[in-house]
């Protein structure tokens, strides 16, 4: 802590002769997998590069903000993955803010290196707006924990090595304050992974059932009863990281842009609906609000940095709702009854079906817009929240359902 | 013709709901969208022996001259169970274009087979771009002698590959004209369209020299089809209008029951509100379709501008309850297991099969005199 | 009542004959007012037609719906005024319903001829959408009442004899439960009228400020305590005379149509605007709501005859709000710069910029939109209410403000 | 040009919005608008002696040579507080206009008033109809020996009346030119025109054989107004923007304090998730606004795209914030004597100002390449 740090052109030059030494562009399309993941992260992380900011202890070089970006900005220049670990690894900064010293070291190495998968346990049928909710539920049986309930819209359940656990261990107190938080071991007896098929017809989530499965003492973050803070604060790191990952149309299809267009431009062209006044202001109002989005998300990035508020950052996803949506009215607009097909054979159609339904995925996922809504007024704007009816009552004697 | 009392039409009404609630359950649909058939023929056997079928073909032709009031009521139980049976391409469509072709021959020939369901025909009318208007043609006619053959293609045909008659409209050198086709005739293909709508059976259907056998006045083929498209129009429009109040009931029933917060979520009013929003959408649907088949069934002057108004509010009126409803629903609705997006998938295709809310929204300017 | 009433027909000819021989068709103008308004209600109601269906009592004459139908077909026809009271007359059927027989006796003659005024003193500035917060108190007194509190929204008031007052009469229960109706006398020195001058810089509202106002004790309605359901009954009359009352254009300015054709399309063409495929589709939509709000008000109209339920009544004035604001907007459009100007020599923006203010007399007057949505989610749909916080705590404990 | 730095720029604000609390309250700004007046001259000196009317004029002409960027933030701050002075007109279009006519003597004579305040210019661009594209002026100019004399009218003139120097475009033989005008000349009469937002001063200008003075190249004057236009969209765009934050922020505050049902209004999902909703278009505001302004500042090749956008997305930010607001208070709010109908109808003023939205919508697309 006390050493003086290299000054920041010295840690530019140093990383850069680092990735032309160490970085082989060729792998840039492995960042969720492949064959040489592994080995690379576990090179970054060895080198230090992992997570600059983290203390030695955890693979860093405890770097300030701007040494940090200079790290970043290296890598992204070569296209090369692994860095900024400090600001996107959910499962180690949740570890790192509640667990004990055992189970971060027994977890962060391998999760650093990418040798450790996890998914999120925390949604349940009965539990989606309103997460603290939560029915499944963990009991202590000596050093462990007995966990049962139903968790849904889980992705990566299958090759997950640890899921993040929501479950309730106390009946006899108010929602919020019944909750604990696990790191689960997902590869048990107990776990049983269903599929679940999505209103698009395809299957990225799956319905997780957990029945006497068992969760070390260790593995409990925080206290028991303490479980809503953890996920609040981890609720909180996977937002800022997120950012918007909508998904674009499926189709692979592309229409012939010139450089620079918009895509809706194109497709209306294609149409010959260019010159449709009606269309022509839909499409600009729809390009814009992406714009604006774009800005106003800068805006809020660049606010945080100076250290100011940024609650313009939470109206993004709302913001991302209205346009998938219009989009996609838009493009169906565009097709007329070519719409009514689906399939490769039929790509402007598929994109169209398959971004109108789609656009549920950030109108109702991780809080839906009207959640969402009550977050910004309240969060953003200060407005009063509503009388909570089940807030001070013991879980017990909520209806739920 | 003789309209229905309300206490037939409430009889019969009954009767089909029974029959739906029997043999056209969520279930059922669920296994016709698999297999890509839309429904299963003991169910059209039941309504035709209801009288389903035969509601706007004439007394003198076997029907129950019951008009288009009549059928716009069943279509909008029909749409409120996603019934994918050729309701609307056999008993109202190609009904309609034969009663309009003025064919006296081919009307005692087939109208007596339409209406007791024992016949199903669907009408081929646009080409395979889709286009409702009349202005292309994907098929010609030639003469052959006494004959003729048709050769081209057709698209989005509604239960082509289930009709025992396929009744097309095609370029002669006189004008459209309609002919009538077996569907196991030379040279015609049928291939089914992979529709997003998985409950609706769409063809494209392809003619080469196939013979044909004309029917009405050669020139006149398109009035008859236009005649066809008008009362295809109120029965569509009456089917989105009870599909969209179908798929609010099954919200608001939700909204009832479904807990957050220790609250059923139909006491928040981001919930209450969409709801009251779309009560007014459904009921303006319901209005829309009574009032066109109303003012059809009256022959009157400003009907076309009623049949219009209905074309786009009760297909806007049903994309936006069976979309609000993917929504109030939360991520239970997100799922296929989940009846909504069955709603919203009819819904959206509902809103182009006859032509598209916008093209009606302008025909209805139009028709004002804008 | 047990006499046999004539047949239709012969009702038919007996109003008819009536009419020819003393309605004068240059006196239709005077239904609210004017110089033989009240000697031709006069004549109306010793006629006993007036109100068909009332008792003899009331200057009625105990007709059925078909009979009552026949005498409104047949003043309509010709433009007279003057019959229907029994459906139309709001004061008189509150006093039909709650009044004592001594007020009744007093007040009912003088308002079927229309010589006794009347206005509502109902909302005030703190309670608005929230009608059962009143702070008017009313305090016995002897034989009277002591009124003091302030009113808002109340038009008519210079000229009423009487205001239908609601006051708190019990501080000390629940809000809905400490209320009382009254027939407030509005000539005397405790009434003070301010005109009120709205966002449209016209004057059609006063405030009334009461300060030690007088009513005698036989102008409480039903009893004391029972305000609220009094008030219930009162408003759901209003609503079901009222239907749509929503103003147009003020500036008298009339664009040239063609036989049956919408103002706005004519406006459209003027503005050299009608082939703009934009604003034709909005043109299209707006003719459109307003069509399917008739329709539906027809259908609960025929509903209501029939005997079964007319939920959609109470639809129409949510969809009217929705009709004038986008009115509003697509007038502007369709004026651009011209927008910018007012007053008579721009009778065009004139219109547009009243019509964009005036639609808030809609969505905001007799209920918000908001209140208008919470009442058909729960009485159309039949969604659960909200937590009420205040409803069961002493009116004196409910903040307000 | 320097860009002032974060400091500076904060430090000027802050001067300003003390100024503004202090001599353009709402009771302030109602008095003006009962004279038709905008604004009051005292004002005027204290904004000129604090250099906001100077941010744009070059340093060599006694300016601060700030730019664009700081005046956008400080009409954000006009807009909050419904100021009607002539900052638009004089130091934003007048100034830029000049700017850009490449006319040194000009510059010098006029610029340096400007910059500090005691001249008031105001540009007369439109015919009497309203249009800012330039295709139909309303004023022609005429040789006279070495004179020029102009005839014709002008309408949606701001602050004409209070303006010490009109500058016109006006058609010649060679196309348009810049032209300066002394009010009290021969054949001008300036028509108070009434303006649906009262605190806009707009006029009508006739001109009648008016002697003016020559600007820069004749037939480029165009180019000249397009600059004016092109930095007076953006400095809208900041009122526009600064006074939809407002108008929300009033509303949020309202929200606060107002019980109804025993409860604070903004504890009901009904007026939180308006509020909610209308933060996004504000925020957008915002960044159109500034966005607009740095790319202007830059010259950046794509600096007419972002202008049209933040047209149009500030201007339905404002009428929609101050349109809900209306809504959001009440009744209260449909009194005369409440606030929020001065924000709607600045905002509706301001929608139509230099142009539609949309015209600009139309505009962004194409500078998009559609």
């Amino acid at each position: 802590m006390t050493e003086q740090l290299p000054d920041v052109e010295t840690v530019r030059q140093e990383v850069r002769a680092w990735l032309e030494e160490n970085w082989n562009p060729a792998w840039k399309g492995e960042a969720q997998e492949g064959p040489n993941r592994v080995a690379w992260l576990t090179q970054v992380v060895d080198a230090g590069w992992a997570a600059p900011q983290w203390p030695k202890e955890w693979f860093g070089r405890e770097f300030d903000d701007a040494r940090n970006r200079v790290v970043r900005e290296e890598f992204a220049r070569v296209h090369a993955f692994g860095t900024g670990q400090d600001r996107t690894n959910l499962w180690i900064n949740t570890l790192l803010a509640f667990a004990t010293e055992d189970l971060k070291k027994q977890l962060i190495p391998g999760l650093m290196r990418g040798e450790v998968e996890m998914c999120l346990l925390y949604s349940e049928p009965g539990a989606g707006s309103d997460l603290a909710g939560v029915r499944t539920k963990a009991e202590r049986d000596g050093d462990e924990w007995v966990v049962n309930g139903q968790k849904v819209w889980t992705s990566g359940a299958t090759r997950a090595d640890y899921g993040m656990l929501i479950a309730r261990t106390n009946w006899d107190v108010p929602k919020h304050r019944g909750l604990s938080f696990f790191f689960l071991p997902m590869k048990q007896p107990g776990i049983e992974i269903r599929p679940l098929r999505q209103i698009t017809n395809e299957s990225h989530f799956n319905e997780v059932f957990i029945t006497d499965a068992r969760a070390p003492a260790a593995n409990l973050l925080s206290n028991e009863g303490d479980g809503w803070k953890v996920l609040v604060t981890a609720l909180a790191y996977e937002r800022s990281y997120m950012g918007e990952a909508a998904r674009g149309p499926r189709s692979g299809n592309r229409v012939k842009m010139a450089e620079g267009e918009d895509e809706l431009i194109a497709l209306a062209r294609e149409a010959g609906k260019l010159s449709d006044t009606s269309i022509r202001q839909r499409i600009a109002q729809v390009i814009a609000w992406r714009k604006l989005n774009d800005l106003n998300t800068a805006r809020a990035k660049a606010d945080l940095e100076v250290g100011t508020s940024a609650s313009i950052m939470s109206l993004g996803k709302l913001a991302m709702s209205r346009i998938l949506h219009e989009t996609a009215r838009l493009r169906t607009d565009l097709l007329d009854a070519e719409s009514l097909l689906e399939g490769s054979e039929n790509p402007r159609a598929e994109d169209a079906n398959f971004l109108a339904l789609n656009a549920y995925f950030t109108s109702i996922g991780g809080g839906t817009d009207q959640v969402q809504r009550n977050i910004i007024g309240e969060r953003v704007l200060g407005l009063p929240k509503e009388p909570e009816i089940d807030k001070a009552v013991p879980f017990r004697d909520v209806k739920g359902g | 013709m003789a309209r229905l009392s309300g206490e037939e039409l409430s009889t019969l009404q009954d009767a089909f709901t029974r029959l739906l609630a029997d043999k056209c359950t969520e279930e059922q649909v669920r296994s016709w969208m698999e297999d890509r058939k839309g429904y299963d023929p003991t169910l059209w056997k039941a309504m035709s022996e209801m009288g389903l079928t035969s509601l706007l073909v004439e007394e003198r032709h076997g029907g129950a001259g019951a008009g288009i009031i009549a059928v716009e009521r069943v279509m909008e139980q029909a749409g409120s169970a996603l019934l994918g049976a050729p309701l609307l391409a056999s008993a109202v469509m190609s009904v309609a274009a034969l009663q309009a072709s003025g064919d006296e021959d081919a009307q005692s020939r087939l109208l007596p087979q339409l209406a007791s369901g024992s016949l199903v025909a669907t009408l081929l009318i646009t080409s395979p771009e889709g286009d409702w208007t009349g202005k292309t043609l994907g098929i010609s006619a030639e003469r052959r002698g006494d004959d003729w053959v048709l050769s081209g293609a057709s698209g989005f045909v509604l239960h082509g590959r289930g009709a025992d008659c396929w009744i097309a409209v095609a370029n002669t050198d006189s004008g459209p004209a309609l002919f009538e086709i077996e569907p196991s005739s030379h040279g015609a293909t049928c291939l089914a369209l992979p529709s997003f709508d998985h409950t609706l059976v769409l063809d494209k259907i392809t003619l080469t020299d196939t013979p044909a056998r004309q029917i009405g006045d050669v020139g006149s083929g398109w009035q008859s089809i236009q005649h066809a498209l008008d009362l295809g129009l109120v029965a569509l429009a009456g089917e989105q209008a009870g599909g969209a109040q179908r798929i609010l009931d099954i919200t608001v029933d939700y909204a009832n029951i479904r807990h957050q917060f220790g609250r059923p979520i139909g006491s928040f009013q981001a919930v209450k509100h969409m709801a009251a929003d779309l009560i007014v959408e459904v009921e303006s649907a319901i209005s829309a379709a009574r009032q066109a088949a109303e003012k059809t069934d009256d022959g009157a002057d400003d009907a076309p501008a009623w049949r219009y108004l209905a074309g786009f509010s009760c297909a806007d009126a049903f994309v936006r309850s069976a979309a609000d409803a993917v929504q109030m629903h939360g991520g239970i609705a997100f799922t296929w297991e989940h009846v909504a997006h069955l709603y919203l998938r009819r819904s959206r295709a509902d809103q182009q099969l006859l032509g598209s809310s916008n093209y009606f929204r302008e025909q209805y300017l139009c028709a004002l005199g804008g």
